[in-house]
């Protein structure tokens, strides 16, 4: 099991958690990103995202079986939105099942990583005080 | 001249007001298209500090291009 | 927000999901222990835990209390099951809200350790041949 | 003699053959009542392998302990 998703609105984040319940799993591990309200010092209302969404689901995709292959995972699901998102919505989900924790726990961490180093996806904060930015760069693409 | 498929993404999509386009053109790498496009848009950043990607897939500034291709400049990537 | 939860019976984890949401938090882990099939290549059909209640929920408090410390973190949960639990159950549950993602995962993984390693909380494994067994423990309590 | 309320958890518990009692002793530490009880009962594990709480608070060994004492001893836990 192993799916990465780009999508346009919101997503039942229970219902993919479900896709990874597996009995051989012991140690289920999370990571959510949520819109936050303040970046840089600098008061956020929102942030949109806009994806390359061929080539990010590829990437994302990579990201996925590198991950099978490096840690003792059972299963796998990572999903990351685009479009306009007020503080406080979810950006990007990844849910790791696996025998046991400390797999979950690293495998978990490398995806969002990952993700935020190399999925071709970009953000535009949009500020309270009416500013809208390209935000810079984590890394170069 | 080969027409490429252009589409812009982030910032490149402001500077070059615009989100897609075809474009012909007399350049044959992806390197080369990249400096006519910026001396054409103004775009900020240096190919140095972007990738670039081919018919949905990364490719080295090299890659060479022929009639049809998709082209996609990827600047500094800020998801998660 | 700071909560350590011992529950005779299932818990709505969305509820306490929605507990931990705040707009000054960028990033959320959670950490889900699951009864697995196996353990020690045996086959397990579930697991009962049995608590020393009010020392457990004291012991639970302390472990939130030193990671609000030592972790850069909004808000977290954790919660841990008793009684009699089948092959794929629920058997505890962390979450933790921070401004930032490795906050939120090194804040995760020290609850979870903590746990098991000093709240007075005890499994005996049901295996599926009939046997029943105290699990040799994690660490002197 | 106090009287002193003891709950046993995990293997004690079976061991004991009850979950709880109330039972009158002539020592007067919480390290001398887990001897005295591993010896009626035949607790397999030393002290050296286990904490105890009085009165739900993990205490020392050398506790000393009073009428109506509510003590648990602390088998290594398994819990998460």
């Amino acid at each position: 099991m192993n799916r990465f998703l780009i999508a346009d609105r919101a997503v039942d984040i229970g219902a993919l958690r479900e896709t990874l319940l597996k009995p051989e799993a012991g140690g289920f591990c999370t990571f959510e990103g949520w819109v936050r309200q303040t970046n840089d010092g600098r008061l956020v209302s929102a942030i949109e995202y806009e994806a390359f969404a061929p080539l990010a689901i590829s990437e994302g995709r990579s990201i996925l079986d590198e991950v099978m292959e490096r840690f003792d995972i059972t299963a796998i699901c990572a999903m990351h939105r685009t479009g306009y998102l007020p503080v406080g919505d979810l950006a990007v989900w990844i849910g790791v099942a696996a025998p046991h924790r400390d797999a979950a726990f690293k495998a978990c961490r490398y995806v969002i990583d990952e993700i935020k180093r190399r999925v071709p996806i970009w953000k535009r904060e949009h500020y309270v005080d009416g500013q809208i930015e390209w935000v810079a760069c984590h890394h170069v693409g | 001249m080969p027409r490429i498929e252009l589409e812009y993404f982030a910032q490149l999509g402001e500077q070059a007001g615009r989100r897609a386009e075809t474009r012909e053109t007399s350049e044959t790498t992806a390197g080369a298209l990249y400096e006519e496009l910026r001396a054409a848009y103004g775009f900020a950043l240096p190919a140095g500090q972007m990738r670039v990607a081919v018919n949905a897939a990364f490719r080295p500034w090299t890659q060479s291009l022929k009639e049809g291709d998709h082209v996609v400049f990827i600047p500094p990537v800020s998801g998660g």
